[in-house]
């Protein structure tokens, strides 16, 4: 048989949730347990009391896990009721998390150089990719971009991460370029694509599939995490397929992160 | 241990409990070994297949609504080859620890149900019984479409019925129960199923498109409950063979609605989702309720409704 | 005063926003007039009543389900005369300030229901419609039995058309909705009221019996709305006549996915109960979406589901 | 047309919330405009939040509506989820209650002497219609009964209210007279039915029914507050039907008090 899923239904405690940008929340909560198991690009899967009417959990990205400090970082953008309700739970309030969820990023071996290209509320698994980047000393340049300045997040964090390039792109212009994020990253796959291993991305699909195609063009390897529709978290109910070159692959599973070259975009 | 037995007959499948899973949503069983030991369960039911593998319908796949969510999956499968390559090692071991396996038969056509019938009795000595979906609500060819008329189901059925000994179940839509109900009792079927999601739809209403990808989905969670617990009452009358419950069981509470209702078996759908061993909380819950009627065999309380 | 032109064409009559209230959830209207002005709704739909009165069925009536209630009332009425004796001075004023006023006809059988549309058509000269209910779930004649197979309520719709010129509804069952359909418009219905409360059941586990007085009873609440919105698609699409959107609405945005899915009114049911004004906040946010959407006529918005 | 209900929406702001015996809760909210306009023996309904799958209000009666103080006083058992969820409520929570509900209890003119039969969580809205009869100086007397003695209320506030007989009757024999208060009830009008004008009940439905027969058979006017599952609480929704002499009578508007009489037990 597959692998079954490593996940488990773990307690949590909140320890704080507070808004960092428009619409946008930090979510730090204590699950040692789970802390220690995550790895960057996996995901978890929150319960959210208080609404008996709405029964499944909210999957989620993270930003940091804490082996040490038994912490996660998730930051959320509010953008239906699931998530509104969430932004209300307050810190010491406990629920439960399913994960780890799916598998993450996987870092070609001997990579030089990274591109990192995060749009939205993409930006966590980035971040977090960019701190274990960091940590290989593999040096990287990030591409963010959101739809205005209000919105943006993860400047600090990459920056704190030790990002010696931040490309900065809103659609509205109120900060950086004026225009997608994509721009930038494609200008820098055209230009120096040859100093690059790795094109990780994370953000809305059509932006994914632009990168993904600059990336191809470059013949630089890619992967992307991508989201579905979620009702499990851990295999059993198929909700969250994905199309691939080699068929209908759970995003759950055999994601979030594909290798985006077999992504039918 | 409790004092109540809670071993029932399903339509000649020995259950050591009444609580199995409903199709689809518990995958092939061994995605919830990690979070549970899943042969506490009476029985499974694995995810409809085919003789062929199927793709699916597109993304998106699953919306919630208020009370329940609503999924297109479309019957996504990797036919009944793929399936046992896959799983038959898993549910050859759940079986030989006394859980039933239930494997649950799809096709477009009644040639295809035939197809993946026979494919299923030859690699799948260790299924407890086949159960053949005639309800899903999310294919054009098949599933519902072929079972939603008495004609239909029994067409179905017939052909089916020479192809194995071992019982034979059916996943049935949410209309006209009765008539189809006898249909296939009249053609063989040893067990029903009762009932698959109920057709819904849900609007995005800034967008004036579909939450799923195909203008209608397939409805389940509690707010299906009462409706599915009606209509086990109005199968148990018609017809004489066993029924299995299904339909926003999230509580002991719920299965034992079915319980009195006439079900002698109760699946577990959605709940497990959220809570992966809801299946073996409930089957405690029902134990519990079991002994509070302070009956010394759970038997005693099948169709125990009065009205 | 709104931007967008909420004033609508039902079945002939015209209705200056397309908010009703769902037969048997509004009383007679008066019963609400203390909590809002009435007059604001585009329509009101009455208790449904025969020719004489009915005692409805034996308590209990009532019991919440998850994500509603299920009743067993029973059709409980005062008759044609007793409604107009009682309520028809506060009707015929609704009338004159421009809110469509819809009586509701029930009836036991065929005969019962042209004896009481002959009342009604006699003594309220100012109701704007009738709605023939072969739908209701709690009655063991006429209602749902009339109304669940094609023949059944075309019968019922034959019988009735003579007796009036004013425009004729049919409040329909969840069951075989576009074949009724069809056969209903074939026999000149003017609108269909989609859909009637879904039959269900609710267990009392620890007394084994029914938590109404009958065995079933009739389920409302936001759990039918995935369903409902459903079956007016359905219908949308089997008929030409215009159809009003019933079940499960307690916001604009389940008002608008009726809207979208075809139908041109639209009803409020059980959530008057627990918030009265529940009908006329919803048709502020009906009109608020509306104007979201960037229209300048709600009659844009009518069937604009894209699939 | 009839008379609609004076029922309004109200705010109202919960006080305390406090048990006071077995599964019995003592519920003040403060709600001004409604605490002027309830007279004893009508009811309240109460919107309790915190289950989205569970819409409709509860009806409760009161045991005091403090016209001066603004508030109302609400004892409740805790029998289901809804009632569960109310006691979870905490002071300083806000929420809507509708009222006032149906019409109240009806003192017989010129009233030299009532008996008031109260079972269970019966006890409100007769210890509201004691202190109506102190105010008028109406004597009274008790018969109260409860299932056990950790179950048992009122007996302090028929004390304040100045009752100079208490009878007090236990299911168990934990408290007072082992067996129902019936049995005390009946003898009192068997023996001194004379002297009463009045007797009032709520309980149980068979526990009334015995009162109304022994009421009869003495000659004196009954009546009883009954309880329906009701929808609305306004009239418009004929759950809360009650089977009287002159046929069906919605108890939330013709009600919750009847005259026992035209009850059919
Ligand atoms: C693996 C994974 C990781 C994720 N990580 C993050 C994250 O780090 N931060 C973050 O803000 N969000 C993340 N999401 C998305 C997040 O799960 C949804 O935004 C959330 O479930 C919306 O819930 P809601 O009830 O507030 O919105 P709803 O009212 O349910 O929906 C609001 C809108 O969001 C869309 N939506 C809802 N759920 C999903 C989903 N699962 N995938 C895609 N779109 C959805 C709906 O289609 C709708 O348009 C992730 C999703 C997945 C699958
Ligand atoms: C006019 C009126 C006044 C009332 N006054 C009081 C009061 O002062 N104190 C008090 O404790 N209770 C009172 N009740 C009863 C109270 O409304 C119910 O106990 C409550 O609604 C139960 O809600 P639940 O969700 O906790 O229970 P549920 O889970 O809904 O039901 C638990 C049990 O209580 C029964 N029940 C539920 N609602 C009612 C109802 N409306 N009438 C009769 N039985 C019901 C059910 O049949 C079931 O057996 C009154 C009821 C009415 C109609
Ligand atoms: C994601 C999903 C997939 C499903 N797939 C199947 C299936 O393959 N075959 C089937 O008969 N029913 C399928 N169902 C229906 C369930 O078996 C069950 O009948 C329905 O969900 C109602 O039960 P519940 O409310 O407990 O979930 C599926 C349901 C869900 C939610
Ligand atoms: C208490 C009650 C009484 C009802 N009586 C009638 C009736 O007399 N005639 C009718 O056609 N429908 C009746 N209905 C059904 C409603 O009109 C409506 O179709 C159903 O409640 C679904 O709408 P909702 O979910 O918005 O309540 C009744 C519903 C309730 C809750
Ligand atoms: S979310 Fe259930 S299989 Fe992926
Ligand atoms: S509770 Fe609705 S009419 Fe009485």
């Amino acid at each position: 048989m597959p692998t079954p899923s490593p996940a488990r239904v773990h307690e949590c405690t909140v320890v704080k949730n507070e808004p960092i940008a428009q619409d946008i929340f930090a979510l730090r909560i204590a699950s040692p347990e789970l802390a220690r198991m995550l790895e960057p690009g996996q995901f978890v899967d929150i319960a959210v009391p208080g609404n008996a009417m709405s029964l499944l959990r909210i999957p989620l990205s993270f930003a940091e896990a804490d082996a040490e400090a038994g912490t996660i970082d998730i930051w959320y953008a509010v953008v239906g009721e699931g998530t509104e309700r969430l932004s209300r739970m307050e810190p010491g309030a406990t629920t439960t998390v399913l994960g780890p969820g799916g598998h993450g990023w996987t870092i070609p071996e001997g990579c030089r150089r990274a591109l990192l290209v995060a749009g939205g509320i993409g930006v966590p698994p980035i971040l977090c990719l960019a701190r274990e980047l960091a940590r290989r000393n593999i040096p990287y340049t990030v591409c963010v971009g959101a739809a205005s300045a209000d919105r943006l997040v993860g400047e600090a964090g990459f920056e704190a991460a030790g990002s010696p390039a931040i490309s900065i792109a809103t659609d509205d212009g109120s900060a950086g370029y004026h225009g997608f994020c994509t721009a930038a990253a494609e200008q820098v796959l055209e230009t120096e694509g040859d100093d690059f291993d790795y094109v990780a991305t994370c953000g809305p699909e059509p932006m994914m599939a632009k990168v993904a195609a600059a990336a191809e063009r470059a013949g630089v390897a890619c992967e992307a995490s991508l989201e579905r529709m979620m009702s499990c978290g851990f295999g059993a109910c198929a909700t969250c397929a994905v199309e691939t070159k080699s068929g209908m692959k759970g995003a759950c599973m055999c994601g979030p992160v594909f290798d985006a070259k077999e992504v039918v975009w | 241990m409790s004092s109540v037995s809670m071993a029932v007959d399903f339509a000649g499948i020995q259950l050591k409990n009444p609580i199995n899973t409903a199709s689809g949503t518990f995958g092939f069983g061994w995605q919830f070994q990690n979070f549970f030991d899943v042969s506490r369960l009476g029985a499974i039911t694995t995810k409809g297949c085919a003789a062929e593998p199927w793709p699916g319908n597109p993304k998106p796949r699953m919306t919630e609504v208020r009370g329940g969510m609503m999924n297109s999956v479309g019957l996504q499968n990797p036919g009944v080859r793929g399936m046992v390559a896959e799983s038959g090692e898993f549910l050859a071991d759940l079986a030989s620890k006394g859980t039933a396996v239930i494997c649950q038969v799809a096709g477009h056509s009644t040639a295809e149900y035939v197809a993946a019938l026979e494919l299923f009795e030859d690699l799948c000595p260790w299924a407890a019984a086949f159960e053949l979906n005639v309800s899903c609500p999310n294919i054009d060819q098949g599933g519902a479409a072929a079972g939603s008329t008495p004609e239909g189901a029994a067409e179905v059925m017939r052909a089916c019925r020479p192809i194995t000994k071992r019982p034979l179940l059916v996943k049935m839509a949410p209309v006209r129960l009765p008539e189809i109900a006898r249909a296939l009792e009249a053609e063989g079927a040893d067990g029903l199923t009762v009932i698959n999601s109920i057709p819904g739809m849900a609007i995005d209403v800034h967008t004036r498109r579909s939450k799923v990808s195909k203008p209608t989905g397939g409805l389940s969670g509690p707010l299906l409950h009462p409706i599915a617990v009606r209509m086990v009452w109005e199968v148990a009358q018609a017809v004489d063979i066993p029924i299995c419950g299904v339909g926003g069981v999230t509580s002991g509470e719920d299965a034992a609605e079915f319980i009195l209702a006439g079900a002698s078996a109760v699946s577990v759908g959605m709940a497990s989702f959220p809570e992966p061993d809801a299946a073996v909380r409930i089957l405690g819950e029902l134990e519990a309720w079991a002994e509070s009627q302070g009956v010394r065999d759970i038997n005693e309380l099948i169709g125990a409704f009065e009205c």
